[in-house]
């Protein structure tokens, strides 16, 4: 599978193995034809979770991992890359309807804009809250202290 | 005036029918405290007989074995804040519960508890009981529509939707019952609440057991159709806590909502009256056929003092079976009080002068007990129907049914 | 239509006119999020016309708590006890996925006496889970009985776990490496007669409900998906498998001591509501079928893995799922060699199976609406996090 | 049955119709409209109890006020919009139709004047007890063809008011 | 006190009638038309039952079939209602003024 993408793509493109899981590494611009071609061609139907993890030391701050299963070959494999601040990336949802909230979170979290989603915003946090809490410059105690006082009338959620 | 009262006591005329006006008041005020203690009885009956379907002990804390629960629970309402919401019609709010309580208490007004119990006797009894109790549905439309809320105004229209539909086959189930009245000596039919239990008295038989299943099926829809109009489980859509929170009076709190709790409970002790009127032989004891004979009149006629004497019989078994705690002490005393009182009352009720005329009375209440028992299981029992589904069950199987049972007795009735 | 709540229904048009009774007749109805059938704080966006859904948006996040944010600030085994928080009705599933998780990060493995106890407290958490789930959900269509019932018996359950661990519903029970606490004496015994008491019980809600009319129309037909759509939905658990899909992440990925045992997914057919029913009632006498297994043959020896003091995994990242009671539970954790997570993410299986609900409702009536929350087995602090 | 306070029940009665018909024309709110419409019915099935129609009465409360307005309101919800609350609630030619109105009243009242002795108290003696009886026996004996038709247009009316209201059928 | 006579009855069921008919000539709002409509079949019906006391059963029965007329026409009326204010947005008699829509 690995060859047969690495012979239509060239570089770019990564395979590892870790503990027995297998993942891919995949340039940002890849990305929608991979994941299309993962669930067309290898029967990776299901999307388990989608999720991101922040790097602040890095170049590319965001990496951006799809967690993917085919029920035909009982088989996971994930998939990653790497984003900067500002960048956005496609979204997936046309693949797999379950990305619609998931990549919802992972903005509301992170950041990241996904480009073409119906419904870009926030999920678990109110509309209007400033931040992404799941960064790694955003406190465990911070909060957007305007928005508690404002829209609960105390001075701090603590 | 003892003279009067005693002249008064060996009437055969209803009140109304004499034209007694003071008679008629005193009913009144009977009938009204009457339906006071069996609602806030029934208020206690339903959360004990549910509680022990559903593995609990249900109310406990409040006297012995929670008796005095319901007038906590009255008293807690009087007290509550009564809250109008700021955007609701005032006017129409206000009138609502009244117009409710007012449509499920003058239904009274007919209801035969025994041949000269009732506050009068009109010859369209029964279409009066009917009507009326009908337009609590109006006062549950002005409820939801003044509250300017979304919940109870789907409750609402579910609610008026539910109980003009049913309506429909409920009529058709008690005009089968009217048609066999016409089949006794006289050939002439009626209306009249009375008269319609005095119409099984002299044919000898009770109209569920008339033209056999015919009867049957009319009560069984009557059965079904006074569950939907009463707004209980299953049809209990209208105030579905699940989906509408609480329907129609999710706006209301403390006295008012009281009052929609007073209404629903009365509504229906009267449609089971109705029930036990047109098919159970309303106020006559069971088994007059098998059983006749004097010897057996006064068996059956024991019959309500006893029932009292086991009640009291059981509060004292569970007098002795109270835990010997000094904490206990007044629950335990409070219980033995009310042994002691149910046991008066039964030995009461087994002297002779009292007994013959209590004994109408009782068996009424009797039935209609049986039907608030029914009510309780079904809500212990069954799930909720969905809106179409209900409306279906209406219109598509007890309509149907109830026109077929109409048409049979009919024919069955001019052959016979 | 003036309202508040309006202007954050985007994918709802409003302004359709077309495919209605009565233009004027179309409600936004706001369902919770205090409701009593919502199952917590979920806030459901109901678009009606009449008694008949046209659309829906969930609300959610009432009860975020950032658990993913708490994980990166916790160690590895200060972190066990928050998972519990979070399908609270199964805090043994999600504990078990945690250990597991961090366990398969370090390459270590739980010894097979361990293996069998998680095995029994897992199978008697799922059980307890799902008579909670008929319980409420019994409870949403109206029937009020079953609940008691169901209460009844997982009183049972809750007793043993107190008596295993010391707590009732946030039980804490594993520790990464194994389990921190040898079974109790009579632990056997106490179990095997739970089995025996519980059987004929679950028979008692069956004959309550499988073939009580109402129930069976107020179900079935309702709230149907495909299996395709809950693939591509990425549903999970016993509404994936109530389409008739036969996969069990603990048949088709075995971990713990799943492989020793033998027991059966049970599958259903038509993927409504009733179909979701029978397989977890299916699906509790499968648990008991396990949990009998596990019993007889719990092996001796030790129920702690070789594990240092301060666990501190090697640079790597891992996802490893579970069969919770909701559906597929996975841990994604990214490990930066220290004591702490980098990155741990909780792919809830509620938060997925939710988004399938306005999909499934599309179309009906507004019990219905009720019906099918019950049906997807939501715990919100699961959904929130 | 022997009547009680009569002149005191007439009274009252017919001063709720009255009062009950001018809610129903002067009230701008349709829902305090059809309230008042409701105490008029109720009030004119009192009176029909006076006038020995018992019958009839109950077929004004079941009809009437169980029925028809049931669906008066149930149809005033519906259409319920709040911009009818902040108009006029009159037409323009409002003098107008007071005048014909006036005339109209003018009329009868010169009628019932000049009449006075054209109406003798007959009062047949209605058997109050068989008036059911008797009304059925007209229903299905005289007026048979009448009570077809009626029903016949029952059924009309149900098959239009669907095909009016509902959109797709 | 005057004893009540068939007058009587004649002048309030006068009243309700000219009240009705202030009420359809004046009210723009349909529904309250069609309750006036409903005042005036009302008047009828007190003046057939009360002549009925007179004449014997027949007004009685002629007051039931207006009772069954007036139920059908409330219902097509109500119809018609529905109907319209779902195209045109008004319930209002003199925006009700063209013959098509």
């Amino acid at each position: 599978m690995v060859a047969k993408f690495k012979g239509q793509y060239g570089t770019g493109l990564e395979s590892w193995t870790y503990l027995g899981q297998n993942y891919l590494i995949v340039d940002r611009a890849l990305i929608p034809d991979i994941l299309m071609l993962l669930r067309d061609g290898e029967q990776f139907d299901y999307c388990v979770d989608l999720t991101a993890a922040h790097y602040p030391t890095r170049e590319k701050q965001f990496e951006v991992i799809w967690i993917l299963y085919s029920f035909e070959r009982n088989e996971r494999v994930r998939v990653k890359t790497s984003i900067a601040e500002g960048d956005s990336i496609p979204t997936a949802v046309g693949i797999w309807p379950t990305a619609n909230w998931l990549e919802r979170e992972v903005y509301d979290m992170f950041g990241i804009q996904f480009a073409g989603h119906p419904d870009m915003k926030r999920i678990l946090l109110p509309d209007g809250w400033k931040g992404h809490p799941l960064r790694k410059d955003y406190g465990i105690l911070q909060q957007d202290q305007e928005w508690v006082q404002i829209n609960l009338g105390i001075e701090s959620g603590q | 005036m003892l003279e009067y009262i005693k002249s008064y006591l060996g009437s055969n005329l209803t009140p109304g029918s004499a034209g007694n006006m003071l008679w008629a008041f005193v009913y009144i005020a009977l009938i009204f405290l009457g339906l006071s203690v069996a609602v806030i009885a029934m208020n206690w009956l339903e959360r004990k007989i549910l509680a022990h379907m559903q593995v609990r002990l249900g109310p406990m804390r409040v006297g012995p074995h929670g008796l005095l629960q319901p007038v906590a629970d009255a008293l807690k309402l009087l007290l509550k804040e009564d809250i109008m919401p700021a955007e609701a019609d005032k006017l129409v709010f206000w009138l609502a519960p009244l117009i409710v309580v007012l449509a499920a208490f003058a239904v009274f007004t007919v209801v035969p508890f025994g041949p000269t119990h009732a506050v009068t006797d009109m010859n369209i009894g029964i279409l009066f009981m009917l009507g009326v109790s009908s337009l609590g549905v109006l006062g549950i439309v002005m409820a939801g529509w003044a509250s300017n809320s979304h919940y109870p105004l789907i409750g609402a229209l579910r609610s008026s939707a539910q109980m003009v539909s049913y309506e429909v086959a409920m009529g058709l189930a008690v005009v089968s019952a009217v048609l066999m009245t016409s089949m006794n000596a006289q050939g002439t039919g009626t209306l009249s609440m009375i008269g319609i239990v005095q119409a099984q008295q002299q044919q000898g038989v009770w109209f569920i057991f008339k033209f056999f299943p015919l009867g049957f099926m009319a009560m069984g829809i009557f059965a079904i159709a006074m569950v939907a109009e009463t707004n209980r489980a299953p049809f209990d859509l209208p105030e579905a806590e699940s989906e509408l929170t609480a329907g129609f009076h999710t706006e209301y709190s403390g006295f008012r909502w009281s009052l929609f709790f007073l209404a629903e409970y009365s509504a229906m002790i009267a449609v089971s009256s109705i029930a036990v009127t047109l098919w159970l032989g309303g106020w006559l004891r069971p088994f007059p056929n098998l059983l006749g004979g004097p010897l057996w009149d006064l068996v059956f006629s024991l019959a309500p003092g006893l029932s009292f004497l086991a009640l009291g019989a059981m509060a004292a078994f569970n007098t002795f079976r109270m835990p010997r705690h000094s904490f206990f002490r007044v629950q335990t005393v409070g219980l033995a009080l009310f042994a002691v009182l149910l046991a008066m009352i039964g030995v009461l009720m087994l002297a002779p002068g009292v007994r013959e005329r209590v004994q109408d009375i009782f068996w009424f209440c009797f039935k209609v007990a049986v039907f608030m028992y029914l009510y309780i299981w079904y809500r212990g029992t069954f799930p909720r129907y969905r809106f179409d589904q209900l409306m279906r069950v209406g219109w598509k199987v007890l309509l149907p049914a109830g026109l077929g049972v109409l048409i049979l007795t009919a024919i069955v009735g001019v052959l016979v | 239509m003036n309202d508040p709540i309006t202007h954050s229904l985007s994918h709802l048009d409003l302004n359709t006119k077309d495919e209605t009774f009565l233009d004027s007749n179309e409600l936004i109805i706001n369902m919770g999020p205090q409701h009593p059938a919502t199952h917590g704080v979920l806030r459901v966006i109901l678009k009606l016309d009449g008694e008949k859904v046209l659309g829906t948006e969930c609300v959610i996040g009432y009860l975020h708590r950032g658990v993913e944010k708490i994980a990166e600030h916790r160690t590895y085994t200060m972190f066990n006890p928050y998972v519990d928080r979070m399908d609270y009705v199964a805090a043994v599933s999600n504990g078990l996925g945690y250990c597991q998780a961090v366990e398969t990060l370090m390459n270590v493995e739980a010894p097979p006496r361990a293996k069998y106890i998680r095995v029994i407290l897992t199978e008697l958490n799922r059980l307890a889970s799902h008579q909670l789930w008929l319980g409420t959900h019994a409870l949403d269509i109206g029937a009020i009985t079953p609940l008691f019932y169901t209460f009844r018996d997982r009183e049972e359950i809750l007793k043993i776990f107190e008596k295993y661990c010391g707590a009732r519903l946030t039980t804490h029970a594993f520790r990464i490496g194994g389990c921190l606490y040898e079974t109790y004496d009579g632990f056997e015994r106490e179990v095997k007669k739970f089995l025996t008491f519980v059987a004929p019980k679950i028979d008692e809600y069956e004959e309550l409900l499988t073939t009580n009319r109402i129930w069976v129309e107020r179900t079935r037909g309702v709230g149907y998906i495909s299996a395709e759509d809950c693939i591509a939905l990425g549903v999970t658990g016993p509404v994936l498998r109530a389409s008739g899909v036969r996969w069990d992440l603990r048949k088709a990925q075995p971990y713990a001591a799943y492989s020793d045992f033998d027991f059966d997914i049970p599958i259903g057919e038509n993927g409504d509501t009733y179909d979701r029913y029978l397989v977890r009632m299916a699906e509790m006498r499968q648990s008991l079928r396990i949990i009998q297994q596990a019993v007889d043959g719990i092996p001796e020896g030790p129920i702690m893995a070789k594990i240092p003091k301060v666990i501190k995994p090697p640079v790597g990242e891992i996802y490893h799922s579970i069969e919770a009671p909701k559906g597929e539970l996975g841990y994604f954790i990214v490990s930066d060699g220290s004591t702490q997570p980098y990155r741990l993410r909780v792919r809830p299986p509620s938060f997925i199976n939710l988004q399938a609900l306005d999909q499934m409702v599309k179309g009906q009536m507004i019990a219905d609406v009720v019906a099918v929350i019950g049906t997807l087995d939501i715990v919100l602090g699961e959904v929130d996090r | 049955m022997n009547p009680v306070a009569t002149p005191f029940f007439f009274y009252l009665l017919s001063t709720l119709a009255i009062l009950g018909g001018v809610m129903v024309i002067v009230r701008r709110n349709a829902v305090h409209s059809a309230i008042a419409l409701i105490v008029t019915l109720l009030s004119v099935a009192g009176l029909y109890l006076m006038l020995y129609a018992p019958f009839v009465a109950g077929v004004q409360i079941i009809v009437y006020a169980g029925g028809i307005m049931v669906l008066f309101l149930f149809v005033i919800m519906l259409v319920n919009i709040d911009r009818s609350m902040k108009e006029r609630a009159f037409n323009k030619q409002w003098w107008i139709a007071i005048a014909a109105a006036v005339a109209l009243g003018a009329l009868f009242v010169s009628v019932f004047v000049k009449s006075k002795g054209l109406f003798p108290e007959r009062g047949l003696p209605l058997a109050e007890e068989s008036n059911t009886q008797q009304i059925g026996l007209y229903l299905y004996g005289n007026y048979m063809f009448a009570f077809e038709i009626a029903s016949l247009l029952l059924l009309v009316a149900i098959i239009g008011a669907v095909v009016m209201a509902k959109k797709r059928i | 006190m005057v004893p009540i006579t068939t007058t009587h009855y004649l002048v309030v069921a006068a009243a309700l009638f000219v009240l009705g008919v202030i009420g359809v000539l004046t009210r723009r709002n349909v529904v309250i038309v069609l309750m006036s409509i409903e005042l005036i079949l009302n008047a009828v019906n007190l003046n057939l039952v009360a002549f009925s006391r007179m004449w014997g059963l027949h007004g009685q029965v002629f007051a039931i079939f207006v009772v069954v007329d007036a139920a059908a026409e409330a219902a097509v009326g109500l119809g018609i209602l529905i109907a319209f204010f779902r195209n045109k947005e008004t319930i209002n008699v003199d925006e009700i003024d063209l013959l098509k829509w």
